[in-house]
């Protein structure tokens, strides 16, 4: 059709639902409906890993993203209950100067993120890389000292958030020194 | 080329991505939105890896994103208990409001 | 004994010691005549050394090293004494009416309470002022110099608890500072041409000076000379200097310390003759100040301001003189000069005491009969100032005016007009003191007396000089030899023996001593025959008498020239120093604390803020980097 | 090694004093002090009869990768001002007898860490050395003016301290600049002062230039030269009057002494360029200082001011480089050191006795006291530079000097000859002469410990004077070395 | 490499430390096993190392360079752990050992990270933990707003290191730094233009975290609002260990392209230097003013990277100038913690007239403030000398000048201080400050260390050469 491939095609729709759905995310009143704009960005953005046959990638994000961290951004909002009037909106000048910075950002990175012809590629084929098989082959060998580290991340940001999270119970202490 | 499309595309595409989060993060004033955004900055960094992945026929940029996403899961678990708590100090994560510590 | 004239300032530096340390616990009598015994020894040894400078004739100047003092580098200045014509005549002046003087001083100062301590500094003053005519090499009487300067401040404002005696030392210190300041620098450009200041080294190679260099050396010393010996425009402060005690004002005011610019010219006679220009405006600097002061001296009623500018007037013929190259001459009248100015302030001196510190003639006359002795001896020194034949200041003055005379007709004559000016004024105070009737307050009447020994015997001494001295110098075509000429011929560079026919120089003595007894007479008719009495203070009187009696207001001009810009221009400094610079310095600090208050307006606390600047930081780095 | 005693014992001194309490401490302090000087003495003599000595030098690796020594000798210009500073500090310490000050034992220490600082300066031989010293000299200094000092003292020693500090930043950036240049034959990098010199030298005029200024800055600064001297009044004014005396007797020959061992024989070029303007400031600044001084009410900051004329006339005599004006700024240097401490003792005796230092309420105290006036007399003719003074050796000296590099500079500087006498004698008239004003009133005589320190300084005064040759020989000595370098 | 596992191990130690209720013990535990770290270290330490081979497929690497910066880290721990022991001991204990140590585990990587993965992960092991010791004060809104702000910003900033080295593995395809710098060094300068815009975001997000202008607000405001002991912390081993990285990325990594970035870092010093010292030189709160402070210093050490001289020159210079300064901002922050540990007042009153009230203190804070001035012969003096000395010969002396300025600025504040101790008089009635033991063995111990830095910097700066 008209010259393209489906591939490109699909590329194209997208690219522009992403951005589309990316920019509602920001620009929309409600907290709830921006929360669910980001999952649609997200589901787009595993659309995308799979036509960059990362399947299981793609897998991966939409359970961590749309599963996971998105629940409970969900959760969060409903705790506060916030809705659009509740929605605290910055003023015209200052959203105007961030749209103008973002202008400008995308300006210098258009300039800036050229040169990509000149990589010279090892281009075999269509890849297997994206196959759960290799993935975990070089996640446990090569990777698997970051693999191990990133428990340790992971503990410290549990026992961050229980810290963080749970009640005090013993008021009585000097909660008041610095 | 990855599958007809230049990387190029690739780039500028997660590039927007990644200024769409970094003006949501400017333009917003709830803790929360802004949060997300820096997700749908991370988001993008993580389809610009994918795509270069490919590109080098390398999967350690694919694992790599999986350590992002680790790292996302955990920032946004401790992110989220700490606007809780600020929510229930200050009532508010209306972020313009949190000025006390300045000059 | 020329190997021991280091005994010579030694005797009253150890005068000057005892009475400094122990004066206090002494009795008058006996401070006293440590003081006059260190004085008269040192004469002595003076005496002995001068004769025996006569007696091996073959070589007349003698170094004698004390010990090396400053040395720098090529710059070497040895502590040396030099003895030879010159100085053993300026030995014997200074020692001789030293000792006079100090003899005197006993009597006079006797009620003081200070008495030790005018004896110290005395005593201390005549040690410098032997430094000054010993040394051998120009910063050796740079110390002198200087240190004469200080006795004088010391004692002038000997009196301390006077402010206007304190105002009077202050400003003859600091005028002779001004001098001094030319002096050095004088010094140092002798050191920078000729490599040495001691005198033989640099006068056998004076010729290799080039012009200029050598009338800009003479120029500065002279300028050193018009301090010290108070010629225009630097003489203002040795009429204040009367501020001191009598004695003080004979000994260093009118005998010694004044003349040391003539010493000083005469030593270093060669420049001058050397350099047209500068000899020229001694000269005239001489023969105006001359002039000045004598016409001053006319209107002045202070019995020791008289005889002040009396001498200023008379250190203006000495540099007349020197000007048109009679050094030898002009020594001749430093010398009798010295007596005979002793001789009046010291009778002036013991008319004052008579007085009971009276010094305004306007209160005296009619002392002849109070004071026979002290009236006799003034009389002689009256008429040798006045220039009387054959009285010593005749000779002397006789001779300085031919040279002038030889040299510029027009000089000779102002030199006349002045001598003249001086035979009148004399003779004013001598009347007004003397005769008619007195016009003193009672009690003065009865007090009246005449002095002790201890102060009419040096009167007796000097007088007895002011009219005999005249034989040292007798003119030569009196088939005499004028013997001080020949003694100093061997340190004076280049010689002009007179070369007027014998009948000029008959005319010339002939107009002068005419001219002088013209005056006396007129003076005698003003005072005596008419009785006229000067005007009381602040009687109205013609403009010129004014401005004559108000010194020209050369003092109220100073203050205006000098003084005040001086301290304004202090304030005007302090001003900016305090208000400029320093506000300048403080303005960095507060500068950053205003844009300390500034920069901090940008830590708003509000994240989005910091996210924008931060984004902008971004998007400037990565533009400047790629796009530019 | 008596040199390293030199530095030691002043540090240990310090120490011990540190831990005594109350009364005892002046007496230790001054104890100790004139150990330190019998040790300078001793020095002294050693470096008389034999100058090569082992005693006189001291080296030791300290930082051996950067080529940093702590290197330490003597030489005839370090004898001179170790022996005024050892010579001083007891003389301040004495005279600090008569007002107690709370807290002794720090006060007295941190005198004697000064005197250790400062002969280190003194003597120090390594560029980096030098550098630590000269700082480790400003915080006692600081310390005592800060907590002893008078009012405001807090703004103005701070104002001092900054200044000093920047001043001497830019002279560390100038002497790693003419580090980094050494070594380039052997390629071994040293601050040993020679190799600074040497590396001085092979720089051209524009990189000696920028070197000359930012080492000039610092000594311009702590000496303090005409626009850079604001600091000092006040300070002086607000320090204790020990404080006040180390800064002007000792720590202003600093930049002095520096501007001669580490400025001048590194930048001959920029010397030949810029000496001109740096002879100008400080030369007007003596013209300008001077005619301050005599618009002055209070006395100690009459004093201030003098010697800021003072130091400009000795930086002029160093920068014309000639043997006549370093020479005599050495002289001057060390006149002016013992002078101006005994007019600030005068000034502090003034105020201690009539409880001001107002030149107008006082008058007349000659009547009271008749010696005190004849030592006030004696050590303000040393510092008008009177003959037969300390002052006028090194004040003809200098003004020889710079007649040698200019004609018109000599004359203007020589004004202080003037100038100096017009504010002497006025202040002393003032404060002395005249009838006696109630303040006088109650002025009785001096404390045993003043009349000592006064004594001294009169008979050190004369003595110098007249005989000046013992100093004025190594002066002449130490001065001819630096010439050598200077060709 | 040992220190490293000793650590984690440290760290889930303390965790259970909570379940079977050995509190007390833990202290005791911590200080040996930090030590024991240090001890591991100086083992692996030498020429013949065998540690320096890469390891886990070269993900970390623990050189020298990286022992010796890991030492001072550890050292600082040391030392911290002392001063935190007073603050923590009476609630949470262990929850704070833990993340603290956690966050050591981070700091140790960051300094011996060679691999972008080890580097992202030690960035956000470090990172993270801080939040939350950043909000730990619950009740106090002032420690919150100061974790949430760090939050925010650090994970905005964390966006930026990964999207450049998301951009880095595009141009090189590899996370290897071996392999980035041979790739580099093969391509003469034939690199894409997206590769420097990779290497300048990887420099901002750096910057942040060094908090150099104008990417520092966060600091200040965060080390205000946070916990005293905890702003020690961050100040010092926080820094240390962003440090390490920075300097690894730019000296061994992107050295070969420094010219793309060495204008902008000198732009971003020049900003820093000034902004910092000016700010702070009208701060009221001393822990501000510390603040700032760290930002200046934060500048000097910036310089030094940017010098980039071959040789060991900046590394020493920066190896250097941490120890100094975290040792000088250790005491510094332990006397602001004792002054102001009764009344919750970190201003500048609250030191007046210390000289009396507590002579130790003021003298402890005097040595530290001339430290931290960089007056000799104290460690911060030589510091700056160091860096000074780098500097010279490059083509930014402009730079130096400018640290001249405004370290005499600088001068202006920390002397404030020292004023308030020994000129201002104290008013209002002070209760007498009680300090424990512990603390004064501490400030004893930095105070001489500070002066022994001053005094022989060669055991330090002779390290690598």
């Amino acid at each position: 059709m008209l010259g393209y491939t489906i591939t490109q095609w699909l590329f194209g729709i997208l690219s522009f639902l992403a951005i589309m759905f990316a920019l509602m995310v920001v620009f929309t009143r409600n907290p709830v409906n921006s929360v669910l704009y980001l999952v649609l960005t997200f589901f787009c953005i595993a659309g995308h890993y799979l036509l960059l046959n990362a399947q299981f990638l793609a897998v991966v994000h939409i359970v961590v993203y749309a599963g996971a961290i998105m629940v409970l951004f969900l959760f969060i909002i409903m705790l506060m209950n916030l809705n659009a009037e509740s929605e605290p909106r910055k003023h015209i000048v200052a959203r105007a100067s961030a749209g103008v910075a973002g202008g400008l950002l995308l300006f210098v990175m258009v300039a800036s993120l050229k040169g990509a012809e000149q990589l010279h590629l090892v281009q075999g084929g269509a890849s297997q890389i994206g196959l759960v098989k290799n993935l975990g082959k070089v996640l446990f060998s090569e990777f698997l000292f970051p693999f191990e580290i990133a428990s340790v991340l992971l503990l410290a940001a549990l026992v961050g958030a229980i810290m963080i999270g749970k009640r005090d119970t013993n008021i009585n202490t000097k909660e008041e020194t610095i | 080329m990855l599958n007809g499309i230049p990387i190029n595309y690739y780039i500028m595409l997660s590039a927007v991505l990644f200024i769409i989060g970094v003006v949501g993060v400017m333009a917003r004033r709830n803790a929360i939105i802004i949060f997300m955004c820096v997700e749908l900055m991370l988001n993008a960094v993580n389809l610009l890896l994918v795509a270069f992945s490919t590109l080098h026929n390398d999967a350690s940029g694919q694992v790599f994103v999986f350590f992002i996403m680790a790292v996302a899961a955990a920032e946004v678990a401790v992110g989220l208990a700490i606007l809780s708590m600020v929510y229930r100090n200050f009532k508010t994560i209306d972020i313009d409001l949190l000025s006390r510590l300045k000059n | 004994m020329i190997k021991l004239v280091a005994l010579i300032p030694l005797f009253p530096l150890l005068g000057f010691l005892i009475n400094g340390f122990f004066g206090k616990k002494m009795s008058k009598g006996l401070s006293g005549t440590i003081a006059t015994l260190s004085v008269v020894a040192s004469f002595v040894v003076s005496l002995l050394i001068f004769f025996d400078l006569q007696e091996h004739p073959e070589m007349k100047s003698h170094v004698v090293t004390i010990f090396s003092w400053i040395n720098s580098d090529t710059l070497k200045i040895p502590f040396e004494f030099l003895v030879d014509p010159l100085s053993s005549i300026f030995l014997l002046i200074i020692t001789g009416i030293g000792s006079l003087i100090h003899i005197y001083s006993i009597g006079y100062m006797h009620e003081d309470e200070g008495f030790a301590r005018f004896f110290t500094y005395l005593n201390l003053f005549v040690f410098f002022m032997l430094l000054l005519v010993l040394g051998n090499n120009y910063i050796i009487m740079f110390i002198g110099w200087e240190g004469v300067g200080l006795c004088s401040y010391l004692l002038i404002g000997f009196w301390f608890k006077n402010t206007e005696y304190n105002n009077a030392a202050k400003k003859a210190f600091i005028m002779n500072r001004v001098g001094d300041l030319g002096f050095l620098l004088g010094i140092i450009l002798i050191f920078v041409t000729f490599g040495s200041i001691t005198y033989g080294e640099v006068f056998s190679i004076a010729s290799n000076g080039s012009e200029a260099t050598i009338t800009a050396i003479a120029l500065l010393l002279f300028v050193g000379a018009m301090g010290k010996s108070a010629q225009l425009p630097l003489y203002t402060w040795l009429p204040g200097a009367m501020a001191g005690p009598t004695p003080v004002s004979a000994l260093i005011h009118a005998a010694t310390m004044v003349t040391a610019g003539v010493y000083m010219i005469v030593r270093s006679n060669i420049f001058y003759s050397m350099s047209e220009v500068a000899s020229e405006t001694v000269a005239i600097v001489g023969v105006a100040t001359a002039l000045f002061a004598a016409t001053i001296g006319l209107f002045q009623n202070d019995i020791k301001k008289v005889l002040a500018y009396s001498t200023v007037s008379q250190l203006g013929l000495m540099f007349l003189g020197l000007g048109v190259g009679a050094y030898s001459s002009s020594v001749f009248h430093v010398t009798t000069h010295a007596f005979f100015k002793a001789l009046l302030f010291l009778g002036a001196g013991s008319v004052i005491h008579a007085m009971g510190g009276e010094q305004d003639m306007r209160k005296m006359g009619g002392l002849k009969k109070a004071l026979p002795i002290t009236f006799a001896t003034m009389l002689m020194g009256t008429i040798a100032i006045s220039g009387i034949p054959p009285f010593s200041g005749f000779f002397s003055k006789d001779e300085i005016l031919a040279h002038t005379y030889e040299h510029s007709p027009t000089l000779w004559f102002f030199g006349m007009v002045a001598s003249m000016l001086t035979a009148f004024y004399m003779f004013r105070l001598f009347f007004l003191t003397f005769y008619g009737k007195f016009r003193g307050t009672h009690d003065q009447e009865h007090h009246l007396h005449e002095s002790p020994k201890s102060m009419t015997f040096p009167l007796i001494v000097l007088a007895l000089c002011a009219v005999f001295a005249g034989v040292m110098g007798l003119p030569e075509f009196w088939h005499q030899t004028n013997w001080i000429g020949e003694y100093l011929s061997p340190i004076i560079a280049h010689k002009n023996p007179s070369t007027l026919p014998h009948d000029t120089e008959w005319m010339l003595m002939g107009i002068a001593s005419a001219s002088a007894v013209v005056i006396i007479y007129v003076a005698y008719v003003i005072y005596m025959k008419r009785n006229i009495r000067p005007l009381p203070e602040g009687a109205a009187m013609p403009g010129l008498q004014k401005l004559i009696y108000n010194k020209y207001f050369v003092d109220e001009l100073y203050d205006k020239v000098i003084r005040k810009p001086l301290d304004v221009l202090s304030a005007v400094y302090h001003y900016i120093d305090t208000k400029v610079i320093d506000e300048i310095v403080n303005g960095v600090g507060g500068a950053v604390n205003g844009m300390s208050s500034v920069v901090r307006k940008a830590q708003t606390g509000h994240i989005g803020v910091y996210i924008f600047s931060m984004v902008l930081g971004i998007v400037a780095i990565l533009f400047f980097t790629f796009i530019k | 090694m008596l040199v390293g005693l030199l530095i030691i014992v002043p540090l240990i001194a310090s120490l011990l004093v540190f831990f005594t309490k109350g009364d005892t401490s002046r007496k230790v302090a001054l104890g100790l002090s004139v150990v330190e000087f019998a040790l300078a003495l001793a020095v002294f003599f050693q470096f008389k009869h034999n100058p090569a000595s082992k005693d006189l030098m001291l080296n030791c690796n300290w930082v051996e990768s950067l080529g940093i020594h702590f290197a330490v000798s003597v030489d005839a210009l370090s004898m001179l001002l170790v022996l005024l500073t050892t010579f001083l500090v007891p003389l301040i310490i004495l005279s600090s007898f008569k007002n107690d000050y709370e807290r002794p034992n720090s006060f007295y220490g941190l005198i004697l860490l000064m005197q250790m600082a400062l002969v280190g300066v003194f003597t120090a031989n390594d560029g980096f050395l030098f550098y630590v010293f000269w700082e480790l000299a400003l915080i006692p200094i600081y310390f005592i003016c800060l907590v002893w000092g008078g009012e405001n003292r807090g703004a103005i020693t701070f104002k001092f301290f900054v200044y000093t500090l920047f001043g001497s930043l830019f002279m560390l950036v100038g002497l790693i600049y003419l580090y980094n240049h050494t070594g380039f034959d052997t390629g071994i990098k040293s601050w040993a002062v020679t190799d600074l010199y040497e590396a001085g030298k092979s720089l051209n005029l524009n990189q000696q230039s920028f070197v000359f200024w930012s080492i000039f800055l610092a000594f311009g600064i702590k000496m303090p030269i005409f626009p850079l001297h604001t600091w000092q009044p006040n300070t002086y004014v607000n320090a204790p009057t020990q404080g006040t005396m180390l800064l002007s007797g000792i720590m202003l020959k600093m930049g002095t002494f520096g501007l001669i061992k580490w400025l001048l024989p590194m930048t001959p070029l920029a010397l030949e360029k810029w000496g001109w303007l740096a002879i100008g400031l400080s030369v007007f600044g003596v013209v300008y200082a001077s005619c301050i001084a005599i618009v002055q009410k209070d006395y100690k900051r009459l004093i201030a001011y003098s010697s800021i004329a003072h130091v400009g006339l000795i930086a002029a005599g160093i920068l014309s480089a000639n043997q006549q004006g370093i020479q005599g700024a050495v002289m001057q240097m060390l006149a002016h050191g013992v002078n101006v401490v005994g007019l600030f003792l005068i000034a502090d005796i003034l105020l201690r006795h009539t409880g001001t230092r107002e030149m107008e309420k006082l008058g007349g105290i000659r009547n009271m006291n008749g010696n005190f006036a004849v030592l006030f007399l004696i050590i303000m003719l040393g510092s008008v530079a009177l003959p037969l003074t300390n002052g006028f050796v090194g004040e003809f000296l200098l003004i020889n000097g710079i007649y040698q590099y200019g004609a018109w500079f000599a004359a203007f500087a020589g004004l202080t000859v003037i100038l100096g006498a017009v504010y002497m004698l006025r202040s002393y008239q003032a404060i002395m002469l005249g009838p006696k004003r109630d303040s006088a009133i109650a002025f009785g005589s001096l404390a045993s410990s003043d009349k000592v320190v006064l004594y001294i300084i009169c008979f050190v005064v004369i003595a110098f004077g007249v005989y000046p040759k013992p100093l004025n020989d190594l002066a002449e000595e130490g001065t001819k070395l630096i010439m050598m370098n200077l060709k | 490499m040992k220190g490293l596992f000793i650590i984690s191990g440290l760290g889930i130690l303390a965790m259970l430390a909570e379940i079977f209720k050995f509190k007390k013990a833990l202290f005791p535990m911590v200080l040996i096993g930090v030590l024991g770290a240090y001890v591991s270290i100086f083992m692996e330490w030498g020429p013949d190392n065998h540690m320096s081979i890469p390891l886990f497929d070269n993900m970390i690497r623990f050189d020298d360079v990286a022992l010796a910066f890991s030492g001072v880290i550890l050292a600082t721990a040391f030392f911290w752990f002392i001063l935190a022991n007073d603050y923590f001991e009476h609630d949470h204990i262990t929850d704070h050992f833990a993340l603290v140590l956690f966050a050591l585990v981070g700091a140790l990587m960051l300094t011996s990270f060679s691999n972008m993965t080890t580097l992202f992960l030690g960035v956000e092991i470090l990172s993270i933990p801080m939040y939350v010791l950043a909000a730990s004060r619950k009740r106090d809104l002032a420690s919150n707003e100061a974790g949430f702000k760090y939050l925010i910003m650090g994970s905005f900033a964390s966006g930026f290191l990964l999207f450049g080295i998301a951009l880095i593995y595009g141009a090189t395809g590899s996370f290897d730094l071996m392999a980035i710098r041979s790739y580099i060094s093969q391509s003469g300068g034939e690199l894409p233009v997206f590769f420097y815009a990779g290497v300048l975001m990887i420099l901002v997000a750096m910057c942040f975290k060094v908090s150099a202008a104008p990417f520092h607000f966060w600091a200040p405001d965060v080390y205000e609002g946070s916990p005293t002991v905890i702003t020690a912390l961050m100040s010092t081993i926080v820094k240390t260990a962003a440090f390490a990285a920075f300097m690894h990325l730019f000296l061994v990594v992107f050295g070969k392209v420094s010219d793309s970035w060495s204008m902008v870092l000198a732009v971003i010093i020049a900003l820093s230097l000034i902004i910092s010292n000016v700010t702070a030189a009208t701060q009221q709160s001393v822990k501000r003013m510390l603040a700032y402070s760290s930002i200046s210093h934060a500048a000097f050490m910036l310089m030094a990277i940017l010098a980039n001289n071959r040789g060991f020159g900046s590394v020493n210079a920066i190896l250097y100038y941490s120890l100094a300064y975290s040792i000088g901002s250790i005491a510094a922050f332990t006397v602001l913690y004792n002054v102001s540990k009764n009344n919750d007042n970190v201003n500048i009153e609250a030191f007046n007239g210390l000289g009396k009230r507590h002579p130790l203190l003021a003298v402890c804070m005097v040595i530290a403030m001339l430290s931290l001035a960089g007056i000799p012969v104290t460690a911060g003096f030589f510091a700056k000398y160091f860096v000074f000395t780098t500097m010279i010969g490059t083509p930014y002396k402009w730079l130096i000048i400018l640290a001249i300025l405004t370290s005499a600025v600088g001068v202006y504040y920390y002397f404030k201080v020292i004023i308030a101790m020994y000129f201002k008089k104290a008013e209002g009635q002070h209760e007498p400050i009680q300090i424990e033991t512990s603390h004064v063995v501490l400030l004893v111990l930095t105070t001489l260390f500070t002066i022994a830095l001053g005094l022989v910097p060669n055991y330090v700066i002779e390290i690598f050469s």
